[in-house]
C-alpha cells in the first residue's frame, strides 16, 4: 500500500474520531445544560427562534429617539 | 483598416481557444441547471456567468493589476480578480456565507433531540471514504490527486458549500471551481441520489415508523447552545474555529433577541452580497487549464459517491442506535445528516410519506441535518489540522 | 500658546489656497442643484459633499497611508483615499453599478419591438462626433486633449454615468470629476437641452404620430436576451465584456425568477451603498490642480454638444427608418436613443403629448432608451480596444 | 490634418461601426430568438419583469425550512 | 498516533495560556453584558465575540496573510485580521459608522433652542479632566501612560463609541480595545453613572422646573444647518472634519428628502453591516498583552470618572447659564451634553419626572444630547492637531 | 510637575477653549441661520425629519419608469 494511502487511512480513523469523539461531547453537553436551564430558570414559554421577540428594547436606541423626537416635536 | 484589422484580431471569435468554447459552454449549462432546474440557484447562476466571462478571450476579466516601480497602479485588474483574490483566496467569503447560515439556522429540533447529532457524525464517512478513494484512484496511474487534494475532493461529502470552498482555499485552491460545482451540483441532486440509498437500506417497517413530537425548546437554550459549541470547539479543535466560530457568532446573534437589526442584515443584504460575490469568484475558477482534465472526471465521479455513502452511513447509523435503545427513531432520518440543508430533510419527509401518508418527519429530519452542518465543519477542521 | 499658534496655523482658513475654496464652491454648487433643482441628487450629491471633504486644507481625507520599511502602517490614508483606489481606479464600483442597472432594467419594450435599437446605435454619433470636437478644439491652440481624453469625453455622449466614470477610470484619470460631474449634470438636463432640437428637426404632424400598442412580451425572451446579448459581446467585441457582462447578469438575475433575493438586494442595498462610495470617490478627484482649468471648460461646452447631436442623429435615424420602413415609428422616440434612462423617455413623452394629447410614447420610448446603455457600452468597448 | 485628427476619425468610422454592426446583429438575434421562443414553447402567459413571481420556489431555501420548523416546532 | 498526537497536542486545551482563559472569560462577560444585561448589544456582543475568536490559541483568526518573494499568497490570513487591518487601522469603519448615525440623528430639538449646544460644550471637560487624571495617575509610578494614551482615555469621556475607536485607531491602536470597551460599557451604565450626580448638584425645585415646548423646526433650517456646520469645521479645525464630515453628510442625506434611498440604506444594512465587522474587529485586540495589565485597570477607573465629570460640568453649566439667562433651562439637561445618545437624555426624562410627574424633558435633553457629539467631535479634532 | 502633565493640562486649555469658542461659533450661525430662513423663505410647514416626505419624486428614476412600464406595457 502506497504511503500516501497509508496516510489516508490514518487521516480517516483521526478524522471519523474527532467527528464521534466531538459530537459525543457534544450531546452529553447539551443534555446538560438543557437539564441545568430546565432545573435553574423559571418556567420559560418555549422560544420562537430568530425573528423579533420582544418589542420595545429592540429597535436601535439613536432610532428610537429619533422617532420620539419625530413624534413629540415637529408636528 | 489597421485597427479594424486589430479590432476584428481581437474578437472573441478570432481568439476563442477550444478550452475557452468549452468552458463557456459549461458557464451557460450551470445557468441553465440553475435557471431551468432550479439546481441551487443562489449560487450556480452567478458560478455559470462567472464561469462565462473569465473565458472570454481578451476581456481581461482575471487580469492581475500592473503596478509600477513606485506602486502606482499601471493597468487595473479585472473584476474577477478581485474578487477572487480579497475574498476567495482569504477565506473572507466562505466565512461570512457561514456566519449567514448560522444566522438562519434553527438548532431547536436539534435541541429537542440532541442523540441525532450521532447521525451527523455517521454521514461524515462519506468524506473520509472519498478521500481514501481518490487515493485510490491514483493507483490507476490515471490520476494524481495530493492528500490535500484528495481532503478536498472528500469533502463535497459535507454537502455544505461555504465549508468545501472554505477547505478548497486553503488546501488546494487549484481545483476549487470543480470541488464547488460538484458540491453545488450534487446538493442539487440529492432528491434523485439519496431515495434509493435509503430505500435498499431500509424496509418498508422501518420508513413507516412514526416519531413522538418534539418538545418545545426554551430561549436560554438556544442562546447558550452556540455558545458552548464554540467553547467546545475552542477547547478541542482550534482548526475549526474559523468556519465554527463564525456560524455560532450568526446563530447567537439570531436568537439573542438583542441584535435583531444585526441578524436581519446578515440574513438579507450581507448574505446577498457576498453569495453573488463568491459566485462570480468561484466561477473565475473554471478556466480550461484547471477544469478540463481527468481529475475534474475524478472529481464529479467521487463527489457523488461522497454523498451515497454518508447517505448511507447515516441511515445505518439509525439503525444501530435503534438495536441499542429503547426509543426508537425512523432510520430514514439518518440520511439527512450529510447536511444539504434543508433539502435531505425535505428528501426525507417525503420518502417517510410514501411509506406512511401520516408520517411527517421534516422537522426529525432538521436534528441530524444541521447536525451534519457541525459534522462536517469538525471534519474539516481536523484536515486543516492534519494538512495545514 | 505655542500650540494655539499650531492650531490656528493649521486652521482651515488660514491654509485655504483660492482653489481650494472655488473648488468647495463647486462642491456646494453640486449638492444646491442635487437638492434643491434635483439634478440626479443620488450621484450629485454624494460628489458634491466629496468635492467640499477633498478640499478641506489639513483634513487630510484624500492623503496615502504611509508604511515603513517591514510594510507596517506608520499614518493611515485618508477615507477617500481607500474608496477611491479600490472602488474607481480599479473599475470595481461602476461596474457593480452596472450590475445594479441591469437588475432594474426592462427589455420588455425592447423586446417587443427590437428595430428600436437602431435608434440606440445612432445617437451614439454623439459620442464621436463629440471626440472629434475635442480635437478639433486642440487645433485652436488653447486645449491640448489626448487622444484618451478626446475619447472619454464624447462617452460623456453615453449620458449613461457608471459608463462614463468606468471609460474615465480606465482611459484619462486625470479628468474623471470633470467627466463624471458633466455627464449627470447634462443627464439632469435632459428636459431643458433635448426638446428645441427635437422639435427643429421633426414636423407637428411626424410628432403627433401615434405609435401601436407593443406586444406583451413572455418570461423565456426576458431570460434568453441577456444570455444572447452576452454571447455576443463574448464572440464579437470582448472589450465591452465588463460593462455589459455585468449588466446582462444583472438583468438575468431579474428576470430568472429564481434568484429574486439577490436581485433584490443588486436593486436596492448594494447599488445604494456602491452608489454612495461612487460619489464620495468621484468627488475626491475634483481638486482644483486637476479641475480648475481650460481643459475642464471645454469639457462641458464638449458634454453639451455631444448631447444635443446624439438628440438630433437618434430623431434622423428615426425619420430615415419611416422612409424605408412601412410600419412607421414616432421619430421623437429617436431622441430616447441617447440612454439617459429614464429622463429622456419621459421627455420624449412630454413632448409627444404637447403634439397630440392622446399621444403616449413613454413605452415606445423605453425601447431605443434602453438600446442607447447597449449602444454606449459597446461604443466604450471599441475605444478600449483601439487605446487601453 | 493633424494626426490626431486622423486617428479620431478612423476611430470614429470603427465605433459607429461597430455599433451599428453590433446592433443590426443584436436586431437578428432578438428576432430570431423571439421566434424560436414562439414556435418552440407552449402559449405562455406574458410575463412582468422582474419582482416575484411564482411564490413557493422563491425563498431561500435554509429560510423556508427555517421557517417550517417554527411553525411546526415551537409554538 | 503521531498524528493523533499532533492533534491533541494542538488542541486548544494543550495550549491554552492563563491570560488567553482570562480573555475568552472576559469576552463571554461582555456576550453575558449584551444580552442578558442588555448592555450596548449592538457592539459588545461581536466584540465579546471576537475577543473569545482571537484568544482561541491556533485558531489563526488574527495572523497576517504571508506572502512569498513574487508577492503571491503563501498563507491566507485570519478573518479578524484582515477586519482589523482594512477597517479599523485605516479609521474606514467608525467614519462609516459616523455617516450612519449622522443619518439618524435629528437636529430639530437643538435647532430649536440652540443655547442647548453650549450644555455640549461643557461636558466636554470630562474628556480634558480624564486626560489630566490619566497623566496624574503616572506620577504614582504605577502607570506609565504616554500623552497619546492619555489623550484616548480621556476621549472615554465623549460617551460615543465611534469617536473612541477613531481616536484610538488614530492615536494609541495599543489601547483600542480597552477603550472601547470601556466606553461602550460605561455608555450601557449612564443610567446608574448619572443619576447621583444629577441630584447631588441640582435641588428639587430645579429638578422640577418644566421647560416650554420647543418650536417647531422648518425643513430648510434642517437641510442648512449641516452644511453650515460642515463649512465652520472647514474653515476652523480640519482636523475634525473626517468625523464631522461624514457625520454632516449622513445628516443630509437623511434630511434633503432627494436620497432617501441612500438615506434608508446607510441607517440600515450599511451601518448593520460595518457595526458587525468594527465590533469583531475590535474585538480582536482583546488580547492578554496588551489587555491584563495596569493600563487598562487605569483606562476603566478614569473612564468611568470621566463620565462623571462630564456629567456635572454639563449640570453646572446649566446651572451657570439660568444665573444670566432669563429663560431658565431644567439644569438636568445639562447630563445630556455627555452624549451617550440617546440614553442620557432618557434619564433625564427619568429624573425630570421623578421629580414632578409632569416634567417631560427628554425632547429638551435631545439638544444637548447631540450637541455633546459636536462638541467630542470637536475636542477630538484638537488631539489630532495636538498629536497627530 | 512634570513636563507631561504641562502638556496635559496645555492641551486641556486648548481643548476646551477651541470647543467653547467652536460651539458658540455655531450657536451664532444657527441663529443666524435660523432667522434667516424665517425671513426670507415663504411659511413653510415644519418638517419632519428624515423617513419619506414626497413620495412622487423619491423614488429611483429607474425603478420609477421600470415600474411605469410593466404596469403600462406587460399584463
Ligand atoms: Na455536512
Ligand atoms: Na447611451
Ligand atoms: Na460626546
Amino acid at each position: 500500500m502506497s504511503e500516501l494511502l497509508q496516510e489516508g487511512l490514518q487521516l480517516m480513523a483521526l478524522g471519523m474520531g474527532t467527528v464521534f469523539a466531538f459530537l459525543v461531547i457534544l450531546i452529553f453537553g447539551t443534555i446538560a445544560m438543557s437539564s441545568l436551564v430546565g432545573r435553574f430558570s423559571k418556567p420559560e414559554v418555549a422560544a420562537q427562534s430568530g425573528g423579533r421577540r420582544k418589542s420595545g428594547a429592540q429597535m436601535d436606541q439613536i432610532a428610537a429617539v429619533a422617532a420620539a423626537a419625530r413624534a413629540a416635536h415637529s408636528r | 483598416m489597421d485597427k479594424l484589422h486589430t479590432l476584428l484580431a481581437e474578437s472573441g471569435l478570432a481568439n476563442l481557444s477550444l478550452g475557452e468554447f468549452a468552458m463557456i459552454l459549461v458557464g451557460l449549462l450551470l445557468v441553465y441547471l440553475a435557471i431551468a432546474k432550479r439546481f441551487e440557484p443562489l449560487l450556480l447562476l452567478p458560478i455559470g456567468i462567472g464561469a462565462v466571462l473569465v473565458n472570454i478571450p481578451g476581456a481581461g476579466l482575471y487580469d492581475a493589476p500592473v503596478y509600477g516601480d513606485a506602486g502606482e497602479l499601471l493597468s487595473p485588474g479585472g473584476l474577477l480578480y478581485y474578487i477572487f483574490t480579497l475574498g476567495i483566496d482569504t477565506g473572507v467569503f466562505p466565512l461570512l456565507i457561514f456566519m449567514g447560515v448560522g444566522a438562519m439556522t434553527d438548532f431547536g429540533p436539534m435541541l429537542a433531540n440532541p442523540k441525532t447529532l450521532l447521525l451527523g457524525a455517521a454521514a461524515q464517512f462519506g468524506i473520509f471514504a472519498t478521500l481514501l478513494g481518490a487515493l485510490g484512484l491514483n493507483e490507476t496511474g490515471w490520476f494524481s490527486y495530493s492528500l490535500e487534494q484528495a481532503a478536498t475532493i472528500g469533502i463535497i461529502g459535507s454537502a455544505d458549500g461555504p465549508t468545501s470552498i472554505f477547505i478548497a482555499s486553503q488546501l488546494a485552491p487549484e481545483i476549487l471551481g470543480a470541488v464547488a460545482v460538484a458540491a453545488y451540483s450534487y446538493m442539487a441532486l440529492v432528491p434523485i441520489i439519496q431515495p434509493p440509498i435509503m430505500k435498499l437500506l431500509t424496509s418498508a417497517k422501518e420508513r413507516q415508523l412514526e416519531m413522538k413530537q418534539l418538545r418545545p425548546v426554551g430561549k436560554r437554550e438556544r442562546i447558550l447552545f452556540p455558545l458552548m459549541l464554540l467553547m467546545l470547539v475552542a477547547m478541542f479543535l482550534p482548526s475549526a474555529a474559523p468556519l465554527l466560530g463564525m456560524f455560532c457568532f450568526g446563530n447567537l446573534m439570531r436568537e439573542c433577541g438583542v441584535v435583531d437589526r444585526l441578524s436581519d442584515t446578515t440574513q438579507n443584504a450581507l448574505i446577498n452580497i457576498v453569495t453573488i460575490f463568491l459566485g462570480l469568484g468561484v466561477g473565475a475558477k473554471l478556466n480550461s487549464g484547471e477544469f478540463l482534465n481527468m481529475e475534474t472526471l475524478g472529481i464529479f465521479l467521487l463527489g457523488i459517491v461522497a454523498f451515497a455513502i454518508g447517505t448511507a452511513t447515516g441511515v445505518l447509523m439509525a439503525k444501530g442506535m435503534n438495536m441499542v435503545s429503547k426509543s426508537k427513531i425512523n432510520p430514514l432520518i439518518g440520511a439527512a445528516g450529510v447536511s444539504a440543508v434543508p433539502m435531505a430533510a425535505r428528501v426525507v419527509n417525503k420518502v417517510g410519506l410514501q411509506a406512511n401518508n401520516q408520517n411527517f418527519l421534516l422537522m426529525h429530519a432538521m436534528g441530524p441535518n444541521v447536525a451534519g452542518v457541525i459534522g462536517s465543519a469538525i471534519a474539516a477542521g481536523v484536515m486543516l489540522s492534519f494538512l495545514g
